[in-house]
Protein backbone atom coordinates (compact mmCIF):
# COMPACT_ATOMS: atom_id res chain seq x y z
CA UNK A 1 0.00 0.00 0.00
CA UNK A 2 1.20 3.50 -0.74
CA UNK A 3 0.94 7.33 0.68
CA UNK A 4 1.79 9.93 -1.17
CA UNK A 5 1.65 13.25 0.84
CA UNK A 6 2.79 16.84 -0.26
CA UNK A 7 1.88 19.26 2.12
CA UNK A 8 2.96 22.95 3.21
CA UNK A 9 1.67 22.15 7.05
CA UNK A 10 3.57 20.60 9.33
CA UNK A 11 4.16 16.79 9.63
CA UNK A 12 2.64 15.33 11.64
CA UNK A 13 4.72 12.27 13.13
CA UNK A 14 2.06 10.70 15.37
CA UNK A 15 -0.23 10.55 13.24
CA UNK A 16 2.30 9.46 10.35
CA UNK A 17 3.56 6.62 12.58
CA UNK A 18 -0.17 5.56 13.68
CA UNK A 19 -0.94 5.26 10.09
CA UNK A 20 2.19 3.45 9.10
CA UNK A 21 1.75 0.77 12.05
CA UNK A 22 -1.99 0.33 11.27
CA UNK A 23 -0.66 -1.96 8.71
CA UNK A 24 -0.37 -5.88 9.88
CA UNK A 25 3.64 -5.59 9.83
CA UNK A 26 6.18 -6.18 12.61
CA UNK A 27 8.93 -3.96 11.13
CA UNK A 28 8.57 -0.57 10.41
CA UNK A 29 11.94 1.92 9.34
CA UNK A 30 11.48 5.51 9.41
CA UNK A 31 13.64 7.99 8.38
CA UNK A 32 13.30 11.99 9.35
CA UNK A 33 14.78 14.91 7.47
CA UNK A 34 15.01 17.51 9.93
CA UNK A 35 15.93 21.20 8.50
CA UNK A 36 19.48 22.03 10.11
CA UNK A 37 20.23 25.27 11.62
CA UNK A 38 23.62 24.47 12.78
CA UNK A 39 25.51 26.39 9.55
CA UNK A 40 23.76 29.74 10.26
CA UNK A 41 20.30 28.82 7.65
CA UNK A 42 17.81 30.75 9.09
CA UNK A 43 14.69 29.78 6.88
CA UNK A 44 14.61 26.93 4.32
CA UNK A 45 12.07 27.12 1.95
CA UNK A 46 10.99 24.43 -0.54
CA UNK A 47 9.91 24.79 -4.10
CA UNK A 48 8.25 21.98 -6.04
CA UNK A 49 6.39 21.04 -9.16
CA UNK A 50 3.00 20.00 -8.26
CA UNK A 51 2.01 17.03 -9.73
CA UNK A 52 5.22 16.02 -11.64
CA UNK A 53 5.94 15.51 -7.70
CA UNK A 54 3.61 13.59 -6.82
CA UNK A 55 4.33 11.28 -9.72
CA UNK A 56 7.30 10.56 -9.17
CA UNK A 57 6.93 9.92 -4.96
CA UNK A 58 4.35 7.27 -6.25
CA UNK A 59 6.65 5.67 -8.71
CA UNK A 60 9.88 5.64 -5.99
CA UNK A 61 7.28 3.94 -3.60
CA UNK A 62 6.01 1.53 -6.84
CA UNK A 63 9.92 0.57 -7.28
CA UNK A 64 10.04 -0.02 -3.71
CA UNK A 65 7.16 -2.48 -3.49
CA UNK A 66 8.26 -4.58 -6.61
CA UNK A 67 11.88 -4.83 -5.09
CA UNK A 68 10.85 -5.62 -1.26
CA UNK A 69 8.21 -7.98 0.11
CA UNK A 70 6.77 -4.59 1.91
CA UNK A 71 3.22 -4.03 3.66
CA UNK A 72 3.27 -0.52 3.20
CA UNK A 73 5.40 2.47 1.78
CA UNK A 74 5.18 6.18 2.80
CA UNK A 75 6.72 9.21 1.98
CA UNK A 76 5.16 12.74 3.46
CA UNK A 77 7.29 15.83 2.40
CA UNK A 78 6.96 19.48 3.16
CA UNK A 79 6.73 22.44 0.84
CA UNK A 80 7.20 26.19 1.31
CA UNK A 81 9.01 28.00 4.35
CA UNK A 82 10.33 26.06 7.25
CA UNK A 83 12.56 26.99 10.03
CA UNK A 84 15.55 24.90 11.85
CA UNK A 85 14.33 21.79 13.47
CA UNK A 86 11.11 21.40 11.12
CA UNK A 87 10.57 18.32 9.46
CA UNK A 88 11.38 18.22 5.64
CA UNK A 89 10.56 14.78 4.78
CA UNK A 90 8.99 11.33 6.32
CA UNK A 91 9.42 8.07 4.65
CA UNK A 92 8.36 4.73 6.10
CA UNK A 93 8.24 1.56 5.20
CA UNK A 94 6.88 -1.64 7.06
CA UNK A 95 7.05 -5.55 6.24
CA UNK A 96 7.06 -8.57 8.30
CA UNK A 97 10.69 -8.50 7.38
CA UNK A 98 13.24 -5.68 9.35
CA UNK A 99 15.62 -6.37 6.55
CA UNK A 100 13.24 -5.30 4.03
CA UNK A 101 11.81 -2.28 5.90
CA UNK A 102 15.36 -0.88 6.50
CA UNK A 103 16.71 -1.66 3.20
CA UNK A 104 13.65 -0.02 1.23
CA UNK A 105 13.67 2.83 3.67
CA UNK A 106 17.15 3.52 2.57
CA UNK A 107 16.23 3.66 -1.21
CA UNK A 108 13.32 5.90 -0.79
CA UNK A 109 15.45 8.53 0.86
CA UNK A 110 18.25 8.44 -1.34
CA UNK A 111 16.21 8.06 -4.61
CA UNK A 112 14.29 10.94 -2.94
CA UNK A 113 17.09 13.25 -3.17
CA UNK A 114 17.26 12.82 -6.70
CA UNK A 115 14.83 11.45 -8.33
CA UNK A 116 11.91 14.06 -7.20
CA UNK A 117 11.60 17.96 -8.32
CA UNK A 118 12.00 19.37 -5.30
CA UNK A 119 14.70 23.15 -5.26
CA UNK A 120 15.80 24.36 -1.67
CA UNK A 121 16.14 28.18 -0.90
CA UNK A 122 18.29 28.73 2.32
CA UNK A 123 18.57 31.93 3.58
CA UNK A 124 20.83 33.47 6.42
CA UNK A 125 19.57 36.35 7.82
CA UNK A 126 18.91 39.12 4.74
CA UNK A 127 21.21 36.48 1.77
CA UNK A 128 18.80 33.84 0.73
CA UNK A 129 20.51 31.21 -2.28
CA UNK A 130 19.21 28.47 -3.88
CA UNK A 131 21.09 24.82 -3.01
CA UNK A 132 23.50 23.13 -5.11
CA UNK A 133 23.01 19.54 -5.85
CA UNK A 134 25.76 17.84 -4.72
CA UNK A 135 27.18 14.74 -6.75
CA UNK A 136 27.14 12.56 -3.18
CA UNK A 137 23.69 12.75 -3.38
CA UNK A 138 23.35 11.16 -7.46
CA UNK A 139 26.07 8.42 -5.63
CA UNK A 140 24.04 7.36 -3.06
CA UNK A 141 21.31 7.16 -5.33
CA UNK A 142 23.47 5.24 -7.62
CA UNK A 143 24.17 2.28 -5.40
CA UNK A 144 20.43 0.79 -5.91
CA UNK A 145 21.28 0.41 -9.50
CA UNK B 1 3.62 23.99 -32.08
CA UNK B 2 1.94 25.80 -28.99
CA UNK B 3 3.59 24.32 -25.69
CA UNK B 4 3.20 25.44 -22.29
CA UNK B 5 6.40 26.05 -20.52
CA UNK B 6 6.50 25.88 -16.61
CA UNK B 7 10.00 27.32 -14.86
CA UNK B 8 11.11 26.26 -11.36
CA UNK B 9 13.42 27.64 -8.75
CA UNK B 10 16.02 29.97 -10.29
CA UNK B 11 14.95 29.76 -13.91
CA UNK B 12 11.80 31.27 -12.57
CA UNK B 13 13.45 33.70 -10.75
CA UNK B 14 15.55 34.78 -13.64
CA UNK B 15 13.10 34.50 -16.68
CA UNK B 16 10.93 36.47 -14.14
CA UNK B 17 8.21 34.68 -14.45
CA UNK B 18 6.42 30.84 -13.31
CA UNK B 19 5.57 29.86 -16.70
CA UNK B 20 4.50 30.69 -20.64
CA UNK B 21 2.48 30.01 -23.78
CA UNK B 22 5.24 29.58 -26.67
CA UNK B 23 5.20 28.77 -30.33
CA UNK B 24 8.21 27.78 -31.26
CA UNK B 25 9.67 27.73 -35.00
CA UNK B 26 9.68 24.51 -36.65
CA UNK B 27 13.71 24.20 -36.46
CA UNK B 28 13.16 23.64 -32.64
CA UNK B 29 13.26 19.94 -32.42
CA UNK B 30 14.75 18.84 -28.76
CA UNK B 31 14.56 20.24 -25.23
CA UNK B 32 18.17 21.48 -26.22
CA UNK B 33 17.15 23.88 -29.50
CA UNK B 34 13.86 24.98 -27.47
CA UNK B 35 16.04 26.23 -24.64
CA UNK B 36 18.59 27.51 -26.97
CA UNK B 37 15.72 29.65 -28.79
CA UNK B 38 14.69 30.63 -25.40
CA UNK B 39 17.71 32.08 -24.76
CA UNK B 40 17.19 34.71 -27.69
CA UNK B 41 13.55 36.02 -26.33
CA UNK B 42 15.11 38.98 -24.12
CA UNK B 43 17.48 39.61 -21.13
CA UNK B 44 15.62 37.49 -18.52
CA UNK B 45 15.49 34.79 -20.83
CA UNK B 46 18.89 34.85 -21.60
CA UNK B 47 20.31 34.62 -18.23
CA UNK B 48 18.52 31.72 -17.20
CA UNK B 49 18.92 29.73 -20.06
CA UNK B 50 22.92 30.70 -20.42
CA UNK B 51 24.20 27.44 -19.24
CA UNK B 52 22.68 24.51 -20.08
CA UNK B 53 25.07 22.68 -18.06
CA UNK B 54 23.06 23.48 -14.99
CA UNK B 55 19.69 22.86 -16.56
CA UNK B 56 17.14 19.76 -16.59
CA UNK B 57 14.08 19.46 -18.58
CA UNK B 58 10.71 17.70 -18.07
CA UNK B 59 7.88 16.55 -21.03
CA UNK B 60 4.87 15.85 -19.78
CA UNK B 61 5.80 15.70 -16.37
CA UNK B 62 8.43 13.33 -16.97
CA UNK B 63 11.78 13.58 -17.02
CA UNK B 64 14.02 14.16 -19.96
CA UNK B 65 17.68 14.57 -21.08
CA UNK B 66 18.07 17.73 -22.97
CA UNK B 67 18.31 16.09 -26.30
CA UNK B 68 14.96 14.75 -26.15
CA UNK B 69 12.13 15.70 -29.20
CA UNK B 70 9.81 17.55 -28.31
CA UNK B 71 6.61 16.98 -30.90
CA UNK B 72 3.11 16.31 -29.42
CA UNK B 73 4.58 17.64 -25.68
CA UNK B 74 1.61 19.88 -24.34
CA UNK B 75 3.85 20.96 -21.16
CA UNK B 76 7.33 21.47 -20.91
CA UNK B 77 9.22 22.22 -17.70
CA UNK B 78 12.89 24.04 -17.28
CA UNK B 79 14.91 23.85 -13.67
CA UNK B 80 18.16 23.27 -11.99
CA UNK B 81 19.51 20.00 -11.16
CA UNK B 82 16.63 18.99 -8.28
CA UNK B 83 18.40 19.60 -4.62
CA UNK B 84 14.97 17.74 -2.49
CA UNK B 85 14.85 15.73 0.67
CA UNK C 1 24.32 10.85 22.96
CA UNK C 2 23.53 7.24 24.35
CA UNK C 3 19.58 6.75 25.91
CA UNK C 4 19.08 3.05 26.88
CA UNK C 5 16.06 2.01 28.51
CA UNK C 6 14.07 -1.55 29.29
CA UNK C 7 10.60 -1.49 30.14
CA UNK C 8 7.99 -2.92 31.23
CA UNK C 9 5.56 -0.37 30.17
CA UNK C 10 4.42 0.30 26.46
CA UNK C 11 6.88 2.48 24.15
CA UNK C 12 5.51 5.82 23.69
CA UNK C 13 6.22 6.86 20.28
CA UNK C 14 5.91 10.78 20.70
CA UNK C 15 7.83 11.02 23.88
CA UNK C 16 11.19 8.70 22.40
CA UNK C 17 10.74 10.60 18.75
CA UNK C 18 10.86 13.81 20.52
CA UNK C 19 13.99 13.21 22.73
CA UNK C 20 15.63 12.10 19.58
CA UNK C 21 14.53 14.91 17.74
CA UNK C 22 15.61 17.22 20.38
CA UNK C 23 19.28 16.89 19.07
CA UNK C 24 20.22 19.03 16.59
CA UNK C 25 20.92 16.26 13.71
CA UNK C 26 19.10 16.57 10.78
CA UNK C 27 18.98 12.94 9.88
CA UNK C 28 16.79 11.03 11.93
CA UNK C 29 16.46 6.84 11.25
CA UNK C 30 14.57 4.26 13.44
CA UNK C 31 13.16 1.19 13.68
CA UNK C 32 10.18 -0.26 15.41
CA UNK C 33 9.63 -3.26 16.20
CA UNK C 34 5.71 -4.89 16.54
CA UNK C 35 4.15 -8.13 17.71
CA UNK C 36 3.00 -9.91 14.89
CA UNK C 37 -0.26 -11.68 15.39
CA UNK C 38 -0.37 -13.19 12.18
CA UNK C 39 0.64 -16.69 12.85
CA UNK C 40 -2.21 -16.99 15.39
CA UNK C 41 0.36 -15.68 18.45
CA UNK C 42 -1.94 -14.28 21.16
CA UNK C 43 0.67 -13.28 23.84
CA UNK C 44 4.04 -12.91 23.06
CA UNK C 45 6.04 -12.51 26.77
CA UNK C 46 10.10 -11.19 26.89
CA UNK C 47 12.39 -12.45 29.76
CA UNK C 48 15.55 -10.64 29.61
CA UNK C 49 18.32 -10.18 31.84
CA UNK C 50 19.02 -7.28 34.07
CA UNK C 51 21.34 -5.51 34.87
CA UNK C 52 23.68 -7.26 31.63
CA UNK C 53 20.65 -6.22 29.51
CA UNK C 54 21.27 -2.57 30.28
CA UNK C 55 24.84 -3.23 29.29
CA UNK C 56 24.48 -4.90 26.59
CA UNK C 57 22.26 -2.58 24.95
CA UNK C 58 24.62 0.71 26.11
CA UNK C 59 27.72 -1.51 24.62
CA UNK C 60 25.80 -1.51 20.89
CA UNK C 61 25.19 1.87 21.27
CA UNK C 62 28.59 2.77 22.22
CA UNK C 63 30.14 0.57 19.11
CA UNK C 64 27.59 2.71 16.72
CA UNK C 65 28.61 6.17 18.05
CA UNK C 66 32.36 4.68 17.57
CA UNK C 67 31.82 3.49 14.11
CA UNK C 68 29.11 6.47 12.93
CA UNK C 69 29.26 10.03 12.97
CA UNK C 70 26.26 10.10 14.98
CA UNK C 71 24.93 12.17 17.37
CA UNK C 72 22.78 10.17 19.25
CA UNK C 73 21.63 6.39 19.76
CA UNK C 74 18.52 5.15 21.37
CA UNK C 75 17.52 1.62 22.52
CA UNK C 76 13.82 1.32 24.13
CA UNK C 77 12.74 -2.50 24.63
CA UNK C 78 9.75 -3.38 26.35
CA UNK C 79 10.10 -6.64 28.42
CA UNK C 80 6.87 -8.75 29.83
CA UNK C 81 3.50 -10.11 28.32
CA UNK C 82 2.36 -8.17 25.32
CA UNK C 83 0.21 -8.64 22.83
CA UNK C 84 -0.16 -8.62 18.63
CA UNK C 85 0.18 -4.94 17.59
CA UNK C 86 2.22 -3.84 20.93
CA UNK C 87 5.55 -2.54 20.15
CA UNK C 88 8.67 -4.65 21.37
CA UNK C 89 11.55 -2.44 20.81
CA UNK C 90 12.38 0.84 18.87
CA UNK C 91 15.96 1.89 18.52
CA UNK C 92 16.45 5.32 16.45
CA UNK C 93 20.26 7.02 15.51
CA UNK C 94 20.49 10.94 14.57
CA UNK C 95 23.22 12.13 12.46
CA UNK C 96 24.28 15.04 10.32
CA UNK C 97 24.02 12.47 7.30
CA UNK C 98 21.43 10.22 6.31
CA UNK C 99 23.85 7.19 5.24
CA UNK C 100 24.88 7.28 8.67
CA UNK C 101 22.05 7.22 10.37
CA UNK C 102 20.62 4.47 8.52
CA UNK C 103 23.41 2.41 8.96
CA UNK C 104 23.75 2.68 12.73
CA UNK C 105 20.17 2.20 12.89
CA UNK C 106 20.15 -0.92 10.49
CA UNK C 107 23.28 -1.89 12.95
CA UNK C 108 21.79 -1.25 16.28
CA UNK C 109 18.75 -4.09 15.83
CA UNK C 110 20.42 -6.56 13.55
CA UNK C 111 23.01 -6.72 17.01
CA UNK C 112 20.00 -6.56 19.25
CA UNK C 113 18.62 -9.81 18.04
CA UNK C 114 21.95 -11.72 18.60
CA UNK C 115 23.63 -9.69 20.90
CA UNK C 116 21.58 -8.98 24.06
CA UNK C 117 20.02 -11.46 26.56
CA UNK C 118 16.38 -11.14 26.08
CA UNK C 119 13.91 -14.51 25.37
CA UNK C 120 10.74 -14.84 23.73
CA UNK C 121 7.88 -16.89 24.45
CA UNK C 122 4.61 -17.03 22.48
CA UNK C 123 1.55 -17.84 23.45
CA UNK C 124 -1.19 -19.63 20.65
CA UNK C 125 -4.26 -19.61 22.85
CA UNK C 126 -3.33 -22.46 25.46
CA UNK C 127 -0.03 -23.55 24.05
CA UNK C 128 3.35 -21.53 25.42
CA UNK C 129 6.40 -22.39 23.56
CA UNK C 130 9.90 -20.41 23.62
CA UNK C 131 11.48 -19.23 20.42
CA UNK C 132 14.06 -21.05 18.96
CA UNK C 133 17.01 -18.68 18.00
CA UNK C 134 17.66 -18.26 13.99
CA UNK C 135 20.17 -18.94 12.17
CA UNK C 136 19.32 -15.80 10.12
CA UNK C 137 19.55 -13.33 12.64
CA UNK C 138 23.22 -14.80 13.37
CA UNK C 139 23.73 -14.19 10.38
CA UNK C 140 22.63 -10.13 9.74
CA UNK C 141 24.31 -9.87 12.92
CA UNK C 142 27.58 -11.33 11.01
CA UNK C 143 28.07 -8.93 8.16
CA UNK C 144 28.86 -5.94 10.22
CA UNK C 145 32.08 -7.70 11.13
CA UNK D 1 34.49 -21.94 45.31
CA UNK D 2 31.00 -20.06 46.11
CA UNK D 3 29.67 -18.86 43.24
CA UNK D 4 25.69 -17.40 42.22
CA UNK D 5 24.29 -18.92 39.18
CA UNK D 6 21.26 -17.23 37.58
CA UNK D 7 18.74 -19.01 35.24
CA UNK D 8 16.63 -17.85 32.19
CA UNK D 9 14.10 -18.81 29.98
CA UNK D 10 13.21 -22.97 29.96
CA UNK D 11 16.98 -23.49 31.73
CA UNK D 12 15.12 -21.57 34.44
CA UNK D 13 11.70 -23.35 34.27
CA UNK D 14 13.45 -26.85 33.92
CA UNK D 15 15.21 -26.42 36.74
CA UNK D 16 12.20 -25.16 38.22
CA UNK D 17 14.14 -21.95 40.34
CA UNK D 18 15.51 -18.59 38.85
CA UNK D 19 18.97 -19.03 40.53
CA UNK D 20 20.39 -20.47 43.59
CA UNK D 21 23.98 -20.59 45.43
CA UNK D 22 26.18 -23.47 44.86
CA UNK D 23 29.75 -24.63 46.07
CA UNK D 24 31.40 -27.12 42.99
CA UNK D 25 33.91 -29.04 43.65
CA UNK D 26 37.33 -28.47 42.81
CA UNK D 27 37.01 -30.18 39.59
CA UNK D 28 34.78 -27.96 37.85
CA UNK D 29 37.29 -26.07 36.15
CA UNK D 30 35.10 -24.57 33.73
CA UNK D 31 31.65 -23.37 32.81
CA UNK D 32 31.44 -26.79 30.98
CA UNK D 33 32.51 -28.77 34.11
CA UNK D 34 30.17 -26.40 36.11
CA UNK D 35 26.91 -27.52 33.35
CA UNK D 36 28.38 -31.57 33.82
CA UNK D 37 27.87 -31.11 37.55
CA UNK D 38 25.01 -29.31 37.98
CA UNK D 39 23.20 -31.74 35.52
CA UNK D 40 23.81 -34.36 38.01
CA UNK D 41 22.12 -32.13 41.21
CA UNK D 42 18.36 -33.70 40.13
CA UNK D 43 15.99 -34.55 37.95
CA UNK D 44 15.07 -30.60 36.54
CA UNK D 45 18.76 -30.26 36.86
CA UNK D 46 19.62 -33.14 34.48
CA UNK D 47 16.78 -32.01 31.96
CA UNK D 48 17.88 -28.40 32.04
CA UNK D 49 21.68 -29.14 31.66
CA UNK D 50 21.46 -32.58 29.26
CA UNK D 51 22.06 -30.27 25.83
CA UNK D 52 25.36 -28.33 25.72
CA UNK D 53 24.58 -27.25 22.24
CA UNK D 54 21.44 -24.99 23.27
CA UNK D 55 23.21 -23.69 26.70
CA UNK D 56 24.69 -19.91 26.62
CA UNK D 57 26.45 -18.46 29.39
CA UNK D 58 27.49 -14.84 31.27
CA UNK D 59 30.52 -14.95 33.83
CA UNK D 60 29.70 -11.59 35.43
CA UNK D 61 27.53 -10.32 33.24
CA UNK D 62 29.96 -11.07 29.93
CA UNK D 63 28.66 -13.50 27.33
CA UNK D 64 31.55 -16.12 27.58
CA UNK D 65 31.99 -19.53 25.98
CA UNK D 66 31.47 -22.39 27.44
CA UNK D 67 35.38 -23.52 28.21
CA UNK D 68 35.71 -20.22 30.19
CA UNK D 69 37.42 -21.03 33.14
CA UNK D 70 35.10 -20.04 36.35
CA UNK D 71 37.48 -19.17 39.14
CA UNK D 72 37.18 -15.69 40.72
CA UNK D 73 33.41 -15.82 39.28
CA UNK D 74 31.15 -13.97 41.45
CA UNK D 75 28.01 -14.47 39.54
CA UNK D 76 27.43 -16.92 36.42
CA UNK D 77 24.42 -17.11 34.08
CA UNK D 78 23.05 -20.02 32.39
CA UNK D 79 20.12 -19.68 29.35
CA UNK D 80 19.72 -20.84 25.57
CA UNK D 81 20.62 -18.85 22.77
CA UNK D 82 18.90 -15.32 23.18
CA UNK D 83 15.72 -14.38 20.74
CA UNK D 84 15.52 -10.51 21.26
CA UNK D 85 14.71 -7.85 20.13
Amino acid sequence: MIRVVVQEAPIDLAVELAAVEAADAGAVATFTGLVRGDDGVTELALEHYPGATERALEALCEQALARWALARATIVHRVGPMVPGDRVVFVAATARHRAAALEACAFLIDRLKTGAPFWKRERRGSDARWVEARESDDLAAARWG
Amino acid sequence: MTVELLYFAWVRERVGMAGERVDPPAEVVTVADLVDWLAGQGDGHATAFADRQRLRAAVDQAFVPLNTPIAGAREIALFPPVTGG
